[in-house]
């Protein structure tokens, strides 16, 4: 079996938010990521599934070094890129790339769509400009949008193209790993299944492996293989995407598909919300557990956190 | 399809739309010409004492502005008074913005320790006056154009700073810096490329509204006596001469007092009408 | 009477690309204890409509015309400030998207439930006090006192949701707009406080408008469906009949392009195509560039709202 | 915030020791010395007599040491224009006209100012908010030597109703208190205007709208109060400018005041009333903005009680 290609090993980070009051209170550590590993094996599309806080975007900005972790390595095929200056990154970073949830901040307002699509191709020196910009625009047409949308400028968009840009620049290097951040949860249901469908052919086609950062679980069911749960900061439990919407075992994951709006009126039921304390406390306890929560399997290929019980 | 277009067109038209900032660009426009062709419409020089015989006389066909106490040709004294003030006042914008845009793109895009020290800097430049700054730096080095453009720069700048800084500061969150970033584009790529085209309203506005605040600096000074010297005209000199002359002679008070408020007003609601279509989210600040 | 009452309701902004025609000829009735979805996508005029209703757009800029257009007999085209002043909040009140810009920053939320009572009763403070206590309980919030003296920007996004449900419901409105209340908040919230809603009109007996993009907060929530598009109404009708039988193309291509609805990784059904430019609308149905069963009709006049029926109406030539 | 202040407080006295650094290296690096004029013929052996008794043959390290030993027990030496008095008693006699002219022209322009730039912003793109505009962009453009010169005109020249000059009799205080209240009159306009109006499109005044209250109530209370908050802040600033913007009004109107000596300070070398004056006035600015920042969080709720973690 080859190496996976993006691989997490016991990612933490700790912000030290100042405690309140005084002149020597220091500082408190708040965990928005604690010992999270990860695996994304090569043509595959991985949800990292949660809830604000829970600690995906944070996972997701450590993985594409744009934020420093705590502690823990950080692997792209096999290379642990954990360590290295910006300058020995940046071969690496041909290798992997990102999308962002909010299309309007994701695209400079002062350049073209061209120039937008084009600007890796000019960061890494390849080719001359109008190589480039022919480039760029082959890859706009990849994505949906006709070549004569390079003149154009991101203001002239909806929301949907938009992300389609930058989805064209982020794939123009043809990188082996995306980290996609909710790239769909600020667009419209219609616009939603364009760029769902978007990612899935574009994923096909070029051999992608996609870290797919998402709260909503019903887009991460038609999308993903497998899916890790965040909570408060730790891998609750990660399956392949059909056990988890079949056999969770989580509290909290439990709870995640109860918040899911139902498909149908017929379907309407009373819900159960429970309290983080009660997520806490309800951690399956399972035989052959550790004394402290841990991520435990419970069928190949299935992993819960659990506790000796 | 349409026609695509920058931001910076959409910009153009709400200028447009906005009467008094067209018409004060018009006459800024106008008076600035009048600056750079100064000889040629203008009878005399500005120091010539052509008319003694006729000193203190009142605007007339020949002199439409009258002749002053020393035989001077008033028009001719207004026009290069223009040269004086259109100068400075485009001079000191000019360095202010260029002590400005890498100080506050600096302290906005690495913050922490530069923040801290350009934001002290700026303070110690709120909290004295500039007059008086201005007036002892004055008595040091003479006075003279290049002073009035020093200071006015020196105290010029802090606005522009500031502008850059927030700009530059609330677009290194956005995400295409963040995907530039993830590209591998060095912090110098990333200001020059992104930051400053970004910055480009607020340096526009800052330039533009620098130029009254020099303007209005050496106009004080020389108010004070101690600006541009004479011969030299300045609008403040001349204001200042021409208060003694005020009961009896008006125009020699009026006019300079006249030139000066239409210029700064001018070029003020230019700068704001360039702010207004440039950034609608600075309006009215 | 009905309890609203909107008949070819026009609503336009002046821009610089053109007019923006936000809403383009929309017909909504409810009836007391009704509770009604207005499912769009952005641009399809759902807020403007719920604005428009109670007269919160701010005009000039914006236009307003409409046949009628009343809440609970009130003419709201015609009241006077005073009267607008006195629906608002006691007839019909709204709740918005966005609870963290939605209450005033200098104010607790105390103050800011405890003046809206005041506004519409004579009641004391103390009385109003007691009244914005049973409220913070009634929306399941179980520290009230504490929330009453909190400033907004001490609380979380979800808490003040309910703060903002507990506000207008306060004077017991008989009904409630609910704008897009769910979208800024997480997803187990969500569920809150859509259940906590429908409880609520449950219990009070109020009408409800819930205004959204999202069909799975339709199929929980109300008992009929507006379905707009290009600011006109494409389909209305009862909710389980239009998950299961709908009607106009747009509506069944909307359904279809929900993610997640099977199991498995899977490409969806996309409607292909963008929404339309409100400055600039197609001419004839505003979906018909995107419509796969479009009729050469379809590109020149806007099909009219036919009976399909039992409480069953869409606006398509496709329909026979 | 205790924490905060004696920050500032140590800031400010950063400040103070670097402005009197500076200033008082700037004096003394201007060629020539008080004794220098021409309007005061002294041989040099007098001169050198006069410099040992000012201790101004001292080196310049000493002279500054001991100068800002002086200061720290409130002693700021005899200016030389003047040596039958210390700088302290020439201060309470030149200050107070100054004070009457700035103090009264800040009391009656700022809550004029603040009525018309209400009154503009609720009355927006009317003629009225126009002619608003229009005087504050006036009053913030042209100097106030130019006002004053227009009113002297006007009042003086050609309708002989009030004296152009001198400060004996009240009604001679008129055209020097008119001229100086324009400039705060103008920044308080346009700052009131466009502060309500930037209130008046945040969406909890839509909030307040459906909530029934009345418009007289949301402009009085709610918009009100939250633009008030940022004019608080450049009103102590301002009435300190007082002290310096005064100069030109009392040039003008030959007011008996402390902008006189601003001028003559510096143009005789008096390096004692020179230093002390600019001392005081940054000092006057740094607690200006102090207080002021310290009456903005108390005012603001955000600030007073922070955030949530």
């Amino acid at each position: 079996m080859t190496a996976p290609v993006l691989e997490l090993r016991n990612l933490s980070k700790t912000f030290q938010l100042p405690r309140k009051g005084g002149w020597f209170a220091g500082h408190i550590d708040h965990h928005a990521v604690r010992d999270v590993s990860l695996t994304l094996p090569r043509n595959t599309i991985l949800g990292l599934v949660g809830e604000s806080g829970s600690g995906k975007s944070t996972t997701g900005l450590m993985t594409m070094r744009l934020m420093e972790p705590t502690s823990g390595r950080i692997l792209i095929d096999g290379a642990d890129i954990t360590a290295l200056t910006p300058a020995e990154l940046k071969p690496y970073r041909r290798q992997m790339q990102i999308v962002f949830q909010d299309s309007y901040s994701a695209l400079d307002p002062m350049m073209t769509l061209a120039r937008i699509v084009a600007e890796p191709l000019h960061i890494h020196g390849i080719g001359r400009a109008e190589e480039q910009t022919e480039q760029a625009l082959a890859m706009l047409d990849r994505v949906g949008l006709h070549r004569s949308y390079g003149q154009r400028y991101p203001h002239e968009l909806s929301g949907g193209q938009r992300q389609r840009v930058a989805i064209a620049r982020a794939l123009i290097l043809r990188p082996q790993v995306l980290v996609a951040d909710e790239p769909t949860s600020a667009l419209d249901v219609s616009v939603k299944a364009q760029i769902i469908n978007l990612l899935l052919d574009l994923q096909q086609e070029m051999g992608l492996s996609i870290l797919f950062i998402s709260h909503d679980l019903s887009v991460v069911r038609s999308l993903t293989d497998r899916v890790a749960v965040m909570f408060n900061g730790r891998i609750v439990e990660t399956a392949a995407t059909e056990t988890i919407f079949s056999d969770a075992r989580h509290p909290y994951t439990q709870g995640l598909l109860s918040a899911i709006p139902v498909l149908n009126p017929s379907d309407r039921r009373p819900r159960r919300f429970l309290t983080a304390d009660e997520i806490e406390r309800g951690i399956p306890r399972l035989p052959g557990a550790g004394p402290t929560p841990a991520l435990h399997q419970v069928s190949p290929g299935h992993l819960v956190e659990a506790v000796a019980g | 399809m349409s026609q695509t277009r920058s931001p910076l067109y959409f910009a153009l038209r709400r200028f447009a739309d906005n009467k008094a900032a067209v018409v004060s660009g018009i006459i800024l426009g106008v008076i600035l010409l009048m600056a750079i062709f100064a000889p040629l419409i203008t009878p005399t020089g500005y120091a010539d004492q052509d008319y003694l015989t006729e000193a203190l006389s009142f605007p007339s066909s020949q002199h439409w502005m009258g002749i002053d106490d020393l035989g001077r040709d008033f028009f001719t004294r207004i026009v290069y008074g223009a040269r004086v003030s259109l100068s400075i006042g485009f001079s000191a914008a000019l360095f202010a913005v260029l002590i400005g845009i890498p100080l506050g793109a600096i302290a906005g895009f690495y913050g922490g320790w530069a923040d801290w020290i350009v934001m002290r800097l700026i303070e110690l430049f709120s909290v004295v006056p500039p007059l008086l700054a201005a007036m002892l730096l004055g008595a040091l080095t003479n006075g003279g154009f290049f002073t009035i453009v020093l200071i006015a720069s020196l105290f010029g700048w802090v606005q522009v700073c500031l502008l850059v800084r927030a700009q530059v500061k609330a677009f290194r969150e956005k995400e295409f810096v963040r995907a530039a970033q993830a590209l591998g584009a060095s912090p110098g790529y990333i200001i020059r490329r992104h930051l400053i085209p970004n910055s480009i309203s607020p340096i526009i506005v800052g330039f533009v509204l620098a130029i009254p605040l020099a303007m209005m600096l050496e106009a004080s000074l020389s108010f004070l006596g101690i600006g541009v010297p004479p011969p030299v005209p300045s609008w403040g000199q001349m204001i200042n001469v021409g208060m003694d002359f005020m009961y009896f002679y008006w125009h020699l008070a009026v006019f300079p007092t006249l030139a000066l408020a239409v210029t700064v007003l001018a070029t003020t609601l230019l700068g704001d009408g360039l702010r207004d279509a440039l950034d609608p989210t600075l309006k009215g600040r | 009477m009905p309890l609203v009452d909107i008949q070819n309701l026009h609503v336009s902004f002046p821009q610089h690309e053109g007019l923006v025609q936000a809403v383009r000829g929309m017909s909504l009735t409810i009836e007391a204890g009704e509770s009604v979805g207005i499912v769009g996508e952005s641009g399809s005029g759902k807020s403007v409509t719920c604005m428009a209703a109670l007269r919160l757009l701010r005009h000039p800029p914006s236009r307003i015309t409409a046949d009628r257009l009343s809440l609970d007999g009130v003419d709201m085209l015609t009241a006077s400030r005073r009267d607008l002043a006195r629906v608002r909040g006691k007839v019909a009140s709204m709740v918005f998207q966005d609870p963290m810009s939605a209450f005033d920053p200098v104010f607790t939320i105390g103050h800011q439930i405890v003046e809206t009572i005041r506004a519409h009763t004579d009641a004391s403070l103390s009385a109003a006090t007691d009244q914005a206590v049973a409220l913070l309980d009634r929306v399941r919030i179980k520290t009230p006192l504490s929330i009453l003296n909190s400033y907004p920007h001490q609380l979380s996004g979800g808490m003040l949701q309910r703060a903002m449900i507990a506000m207008a419901l306060s004077c017991r409105p008989k009904i409630l707009f609910a704008d897009e209340p769910t979208t800024a908040l997480d997803v187990t919230i969500q569920a809150q406080i859509l259940a906590l809603i429908k409880d609520l009109q449950a219990e009070l007996g109020m009408g409800l408008v819930m205004v959204t993009h999202d069909l799975g907060v339709v199929a929980e929530t109300v008992d009929r469906v507006v379905v707009m598009y290009g600011g006109r109404v494409m389909e209305e009708g009862p909710v389980q009949a239009i998950f299961d039988d709908p009607q106009h193309p747009y509506t069944r291509a909307l359904l279809n392009s929900i993610p997640g609805r099977t199991p498995g990784k899977q490409r969806l059904t996309e409607i292909a195509g963008q929404s339309p430019n409100p400055a600039n609308p197609p001419a004839g149905c505003p979906f018909h560039p995107r419509c796969t069963v479009a009729l050469p009709d379809c590109a020149t006049t806007a099909p009219a709202t036919r009976q399909i029926g039992p409480g069953r109406t869409a606006a398509c030539w496709g329909l026979t | 915030m205790l924490r905060y202040i004696i920050g500032r407080l140590l800031s400010i006295l950063l400040t103070f020791f670097v402005v009197s650094l500076i200033v008082f290296l700037m004096m003394h690096s201007v060629p020539g010395g008080p004794f220098d004029g021409n309007d005061m013929p002294v041989s040099d052996a007098v001169k050198a007599k006069l410099n040992a008794s000012l201790g101004l043959d001292k080196p310049l390290y000493e002279q500054y040491l001991r100068y800002m030993w002086g200061v720290l027990h409130f002693d700021f030496g005899v200016p030389f224009q003047s040596p039958g008095e210390t700088v302290t008693e020439l201060l309470a006699r030149a200050w107070p006209p100054s004070l009457i002219l700035g103090g009264s022209g800040v009391l009656i322009g700022a809550p004029l100012g603040i009525l018309m730039g209400m009154a503009a912003a609720l009355r927006r793109n009317t003629w009225f908010d126009y002619l608003v505009s229009a005087v504050s962009t006036l009053g913030l453009t042209i100097p106030v030597f130019v006002i004053s010169m227009m009113l002297i005109m006007v009042f003086s020249v050609w309708l002989n109703w009030l004296p152009a000059g001198g400060w004996e009799k009240p009604y001679s205080w008129i055209l020097p208190i008119t001229a100086y209240a324009a400039v705060p009159m103008a920044t308080y306009a346009r700052y009131t205007r466009s502060a309500m109006l930037d209130v008046m499109t945040k969406p909890f005044v839509t909030v307040l709208r459906a909530k029934g209250l009345s418009e007289r109530r949301i402009i009085f209370q709610h918009v009100l109060r939250n633009a008030a908050l940022p004019l608080v802040t450049v009103f102590l600033p301002m009435f300190i400018g007082t002290a310096t913007g005064s100069i030109f009004v009392e040039a003008m109107f030959r007011v008996p005041g402390l902008g006189a000596y601003f001028v003559s300070s510096i143009e005789l070398r008096d390096y004692p009333l020179e230093m002390s004056l600019i001392l005081m006035i940054t000092m006057m600015f740094c607690v200006a903005y102090l207080i002021s920042d310290i009456v903005y969080a108390l005012l603001n709720p955000r600030i007073r009680f922070g955030g949530k973690s």
